[in-house]
């Protein structure tokens, strides 16, 4: 097996090397991807099209925005296999199935932890929507904001228990925020196909938003379509993380 | 781009890629393998990559090794190899 | 050393994405431990990341969101192109769009929706109205392209991570080891009862 | 309307997926109608599309209107092929769907029906829109969607053998899909789009024939998809996972998976890199031998098996070997007989498992030895079931017997006689085995066996009766093996119209 597996490796390597010395220099602006008429077109129309300085989030959102659509589908795929495959999603808690391990000695609910938790969390949670709001101008947008809120939930069951983060956000809502998610994505998508253009083409959506004109609609649906994604990204990184760690029991925790 | 610092967290990183999977306790490999995300986050943002390094900044170093640690703590931390 | 300067250097990116995709790789095949065949999986996966980053990456190239003086003749071309005269006064601080509405309002601004709505209509075949040529020039920018893509596969990465996890927890609940060899030879003992 | 449809039909499956998880977690019983409303939708759309390809020809759809230049958006691209490997998708998830009604999982634990079906609708989202997606990225992604579904399905059975398997599958399909994901990544480097279509055009514009770039991507993209299809030596993962999950999951992993990666790798070829690229001598003296390989490794273990799902995978295997051939035959007629039999396999494999699952449910036959008696037990069942079995084997009005004979007649023509007699042998171990099945089924083993004895059956013989349902959607995959077979010269006509626009498979049209 390991010898097969060396071999394996060392075909794959020696194959991606051959192709490696054949590439344009790295960092050379004038490779065929880089000066390429997709990749120039993207450098220079994206704020004359949409309006949007940050290119990747104009990018993500609008011309490939069907591409993140999917990559939210991907994520709310993945949470509902984890639940699936933990046997999650019996919306009561299961017992005796195998005893959860003995928790570590000492006082679980540390009050240093407990209070830095509860100054920090606010913060960090501002922060994330910041991220998702924020997402034309500087770096970010609704997949990282989402991942930092759906953390910060993930922070509070660490420092307090599971049932802390449940509180917050209990079972049932991880699969509903998910779909919400998804379905705010899709709404601008539908409302475009009903009024005739292709899917998530917001350029028509400016007849039905506050925007005035195509390139207002499609700066604004960006930021609607980051907030989808944030939504689903918050609820499911927070209901994988609440059924890895009890293996899907929702009961102790880390 | 500076190519300097490119060379050292690339070489950083191929250290921390082979420590992750060589030591034998998990919870360390699961730690290990969140410093690799970190460098490998500073290494995008070094190339101009923010949107990318942001995110694997979120995810890799942070929610990836919480995962990882979750699931050693409901496993075995002991491995073989 | 020749070897060196013509094959290594120019691309000392790609050689070290491939040495870490060996590593992970190698992992992926021959670790015993499922958690570590898990992070192999994951250091295979960022490698085919770094390499997608190291193909946009430019030499001199900047992080590819416009800001400063760039986006501030941008804004201007921009505003003096389409927005006509409503906003040509102040270019500088450009009208947030509801700002914009209000003071189109004023205007007589029958002909210029129909202007934008039919600029929206067509925005693909606008090669002729260069008026703001260069003011980006594409060489200072990195690609940006790439960065979405790989935004994608990192979101695919973590949540293949996760379902693997989850799968190794059952594992573990049902044969008590995440070794591969144990695992194996229990199912070899189970062999001939099903489920 | 109809111009949205090629979205529509990747979208439904989706919106029907979110309603079941939102009706889903209020009333479990909504799930059933929900599914069966948006995979018949999900039909009709892909009728639709197949109608209006067959009158008009290509269907291009950009996402978001983002056409010129091409490849800054993503294009949905529906031809005459993918058509019909769409309307293939769309069939057997509806026959699925209707057969999952009231399944044992679900009764026994009732907490997996929402997300079952969840992933379910999911799996079918990204298989229908891997096939008609024209950006070799989209692709990933999507196959991505399925793969996890895939993943999560197989693994939430109650086997214990099937979440090692599960695991393995996590590895192989991650290796996989990330080898898809380099080749398209090589393929970028070179031309910079990412659009089909378009890397098309940049190879040939710019003779990027000898680029050994683009020879690495051709490479990784090939392994990715035979990785993906388990084609001969990488197939080790697919007879475990999909023989040891639940029923209801292997009857829709074992007929579209593999079916759409060999579509894929059609795609890939024709669609990429261009035939003249592609079938060049080497390479196809390799692949076409690889694939007498597999087809010989999967008959001879199908033959070894003793449990009846586990038999039906390795010959998925064989039939892997049958369209990968038949595609590098580089000849129309093995094209022609590769796209046929994607259509014609699918439907057959559907047959064979939904019986098999069955059987299994109410006579809790696994292995071979366990059916004996089974056409007195359950005779509609078991017909349907030989029905299937008499179509793997190529017996004539089944759709079996014409897709081998597209594909023999391509051997022929390309003078590859090891692909022939190695498709000839199959066919006589199928035979052994299906008849090995009929006589046990229908003869019964010697008394003394005591199999059926512990479930309070075997002396008695009576009549079990299947439900009615999942009867109703055996019967319709098997009446579906005989119009395949019926109506061969129309698919095949359809399935020339659309190798037409596509430059070179050998000699169309010529030597037949």
């Amino acid at each position: 097996m390991k010898i097969f597996g060396l071999l394996a490796v060392f075909v794959t390597g020696a194959l991606l090397i051959s192709a490696v010395v054949d590439f344009p220099d790295f960092g050379d602006p004038e490779s065929p991807a880089n000066a390429g008429e997709v990749a120039t077109h993207f450098v220079e129309k994206t704020y004359e099209e949409t309006h949007v300085p940050n290119m990747v989030t104009a990018v993500l959102a609008d011309y490939r925005g069907y591409d993140t659509m999917f990559e939210t589908v991907v994520i709310f795929t993945g949470g509902v296999a984890i639940i699936a495959i933990l046997q999650g999603l019996g919306l009561r808690r299961k017992k005796g199935m195998v005893p959860t391990p003995p928790r570590a000695e000492g006082d679980h609910h540390d009050i240093i932890i407990g209070t830095t938790c509860r100054i920090l969390i606010p913060v960090i949670q501002l922060f994330a929507l910041y991220v998702v709001a924020h997402g034309h101008y500087s770096p970010g947008g609704g997949f990282q904001g989402g991942v930092i809120l759906g953390a910060s939930f993930i922070l509070w069951a660490i420092a307090r228990d599971l049932d802390a983060g449940l509180a917050r956000m209990p079972e049932r809502r991880f699969l509903v925020l998910g779909v919400v998610g998804i379905l705010i994505y899709g709404v601008f998508g539908w409302v475009a196909q009903f009024l005739g253009a292709n899917f998530l083409d917001y350029s028509v959506l400016h007849e039905v938003m506050p925007a005035t004109d195509p390139i207002m609609a499609r700066y604004h649906s960006m930021l609607g379509v980051e907030v989808g994604v944030a939504f689903t990204v918050t609820a499911i990184m927070f209901a994988i993380y609440a059924h890895l760690s009890t293996r899907g029991e929702l009961e102790g925790g880390l | 781009m500076i190519w300097q610092f490119d060379l050292i967290l690339l070489v950083f990183l191929v250290v921390t890629a082979v420590i992750a999977l060589r030591v034998r306790d998990l919870l360390s490999a699961s730690m290990i393998f969140g410093i690799y995300s970190f460098l490998i986050c500073l290494l995008w943002a070094e190339m101009g990559a923010v949107d990318v390094a942001f995110t694997e900044a979120a995810v890799g170093a942070g929610v990836s090794a919480v995962f990882l640690i979750a699931t050693v703590f409901n496993t075995s931390r002991r491995s073989s190899d | 050393m020749g070897f060196l300067t013509q094959y290594v250097i120019p691309h000392f990116n790609f050689w070290i994405y491939v040495i870490l995709l060996m590593i992970g790789l190698y992992a992926m095949i021959t670790k015993n431990n499922l958690i570590k065949k898990l992070i192999g999986m994951s250091i295979f996966q960022t490698a085919i990341i770094l390499f997608y980053v190291s193909l946009g990456a430019k030499e001199g190239g900047r992080i590819p969101i416009l800001t400063g003086e760039v986006l501030y003749a941008e804004k201007k071309a921009q505003a003096v192109a389409y927005g006509g005269e409503a906003a040509k006064g102040d270019a500088a601080d450009l009208p947030p769009p509801m700002e914009k509405e209000s003071d189109s309002a004023d205007l007589d601004d029958g002909d210029l929706t129909d202007e934008l709505l039919s600029y929206g209509k067509n925005f693909g075949d606008d090669s002729d109205d260069d008026d703001d040529e260069g003011i980006i020039d594409p060489d200072a920018y990195a690609n940006p392209l790439p960065h979405v893509l790989m935004l994608t596969a990192i979101v695919v990465g973590v949540a293949t991570l996760g379902v693997g996890l989850a799968i190794v927890q059952m594992i573990y609940r049902e044969y008590g080891t995440i070794e591969e060899d144990e695992i194996l030879a229990k199912v070899k003992k189970g062999e001939g009862k099903y489920g | 309307m109809v111009e949205q449809l090629p979205a529509i039909v990747v979208l439904t499956p989706m919106v029907a997926a979110l309603l079941v998880t939102l009706l889903g977690l209020r009333r479990r019983a909504w799930c059933f109608p929900v599914v069966i409303v948006g995979l018949g939708a999900t039909l009709a759309a892909a009728t639709g599309l197949l109608v209006r390809v067959y009158r008009d020809g290509p269907v291009d759809y950009f996402m978001g209107g983002w056409e010129v230049p091409l490849g800054i958006g993503i294009q949905l691209r529906v031809d005459g092929l993918n058509a019909l490997v769409l309307m293939t998708v769309a069939v057997v998830a509806l026959i699925v769907g209707v057969y999952s009604f009231r399944r044992e999982e679900d009764v026994k634990v009732p907490a997996k029906t929402v997300p079952f079906y969840t992933l379910f609708l999911l799996l079918v989202t990204g298989l229908c829109g891997i096939t008609i997606t024209a950006d070799a990225f989209n692709l990933f992604v999507l196959l991505e969607v399925t793969s996890l579904t895939g993943y999560g399905l197989v693994a939430m059975g109650s086997s214990k053998r099937g979440k090692v398997a599960a695991f393995n599958y996590v590895i192989m399909g991650t290796i996989g899909a990330s080898f898809i994901l380099l080749g398209t990544g090589y393929l970028y480097i070179q031309t910079g789009t990412l659009n089909m279509e378009g890397i098309r055009e940049v190879i040939e514009a710019q003779d990027l024939f000898g680029s050994t770039t683009i020879v690495v991507a051709f490479i990784l993209m090939m392994v990715g998809v035979f990785i993906k299809m388990a084609f001969f030596p990488l197939y080790g993962w697919l007879p475990n996972a999909y023989s040891y999950c639940p029923s209801t999951t292997s009857c829709i992993l074992a007929p579209l998976m593999t079916k759409v990666s060999i579509y894929i790798m059609i795609r890939f070829m024709l669609g990429i890199f261009g035939a003249e690229y592609v079938f060049q001598a080497h390479a196809t003296a390799i692949v076409v031998w690889l694939a007498v390989l597999a087809v010989l490794a999967g008959s001879l273990l199908a033959l070894a098996q003793v449990e009846i799902k586990k038999m039906l995978c390795y010959l998925i295997v064989a039939e892997v070997g049958y369209m990968v051939g038949g595609a590098w035959l580089a000849n129309h007629w093995g094209m022609v007989g590769a796209l046929y039999h994607i259509v014609s396999d699918a439907i057959m494999t559907l047959c064979l498992f939904l019986g098999a699952s069955i059987l299994w449910s109410r006579l809790k036959a696994r292995r071979i030895d366990d059916l004996s008696g089974a056409f007195r037990k359950m005779p509609w069942t078991m017909s349907a079931f030989v029905l299937g079995g008499l179509a793997m084997i190529g017996v004539p009005p089944t759709s079996g017997f014409f897709s081998k004979w597209y594909l023999i007649r391509g051997g022929m023509e390309a003078g590859r006689w090891e692909y022939v007699v190695v498709l000839l042998v199959s066919s006589l171990v199928n035979a052994i085995l299906f008849f090995r099945i009929i006589e046990i089924a229908y003869f019964g083993k010697e008394p003394a066996e005591s199999h059926g004895g512990a479930h309070g059956e075997g002396d008695v013989e009576e009549r079990v009766a299947a439900p009615r349902v999942r009867l109703v959607a055996l019967w319709a995959a098997a009446i579906l093996v005989v119009l395949v077979g019926v109506f061969n010269g129309e698919l095949v006509s359809f399935i020339e119209k659309g190798l037409e626009g596509i430059p070179i498979i050998g000699n169309v049209g010529g030597g037949n």
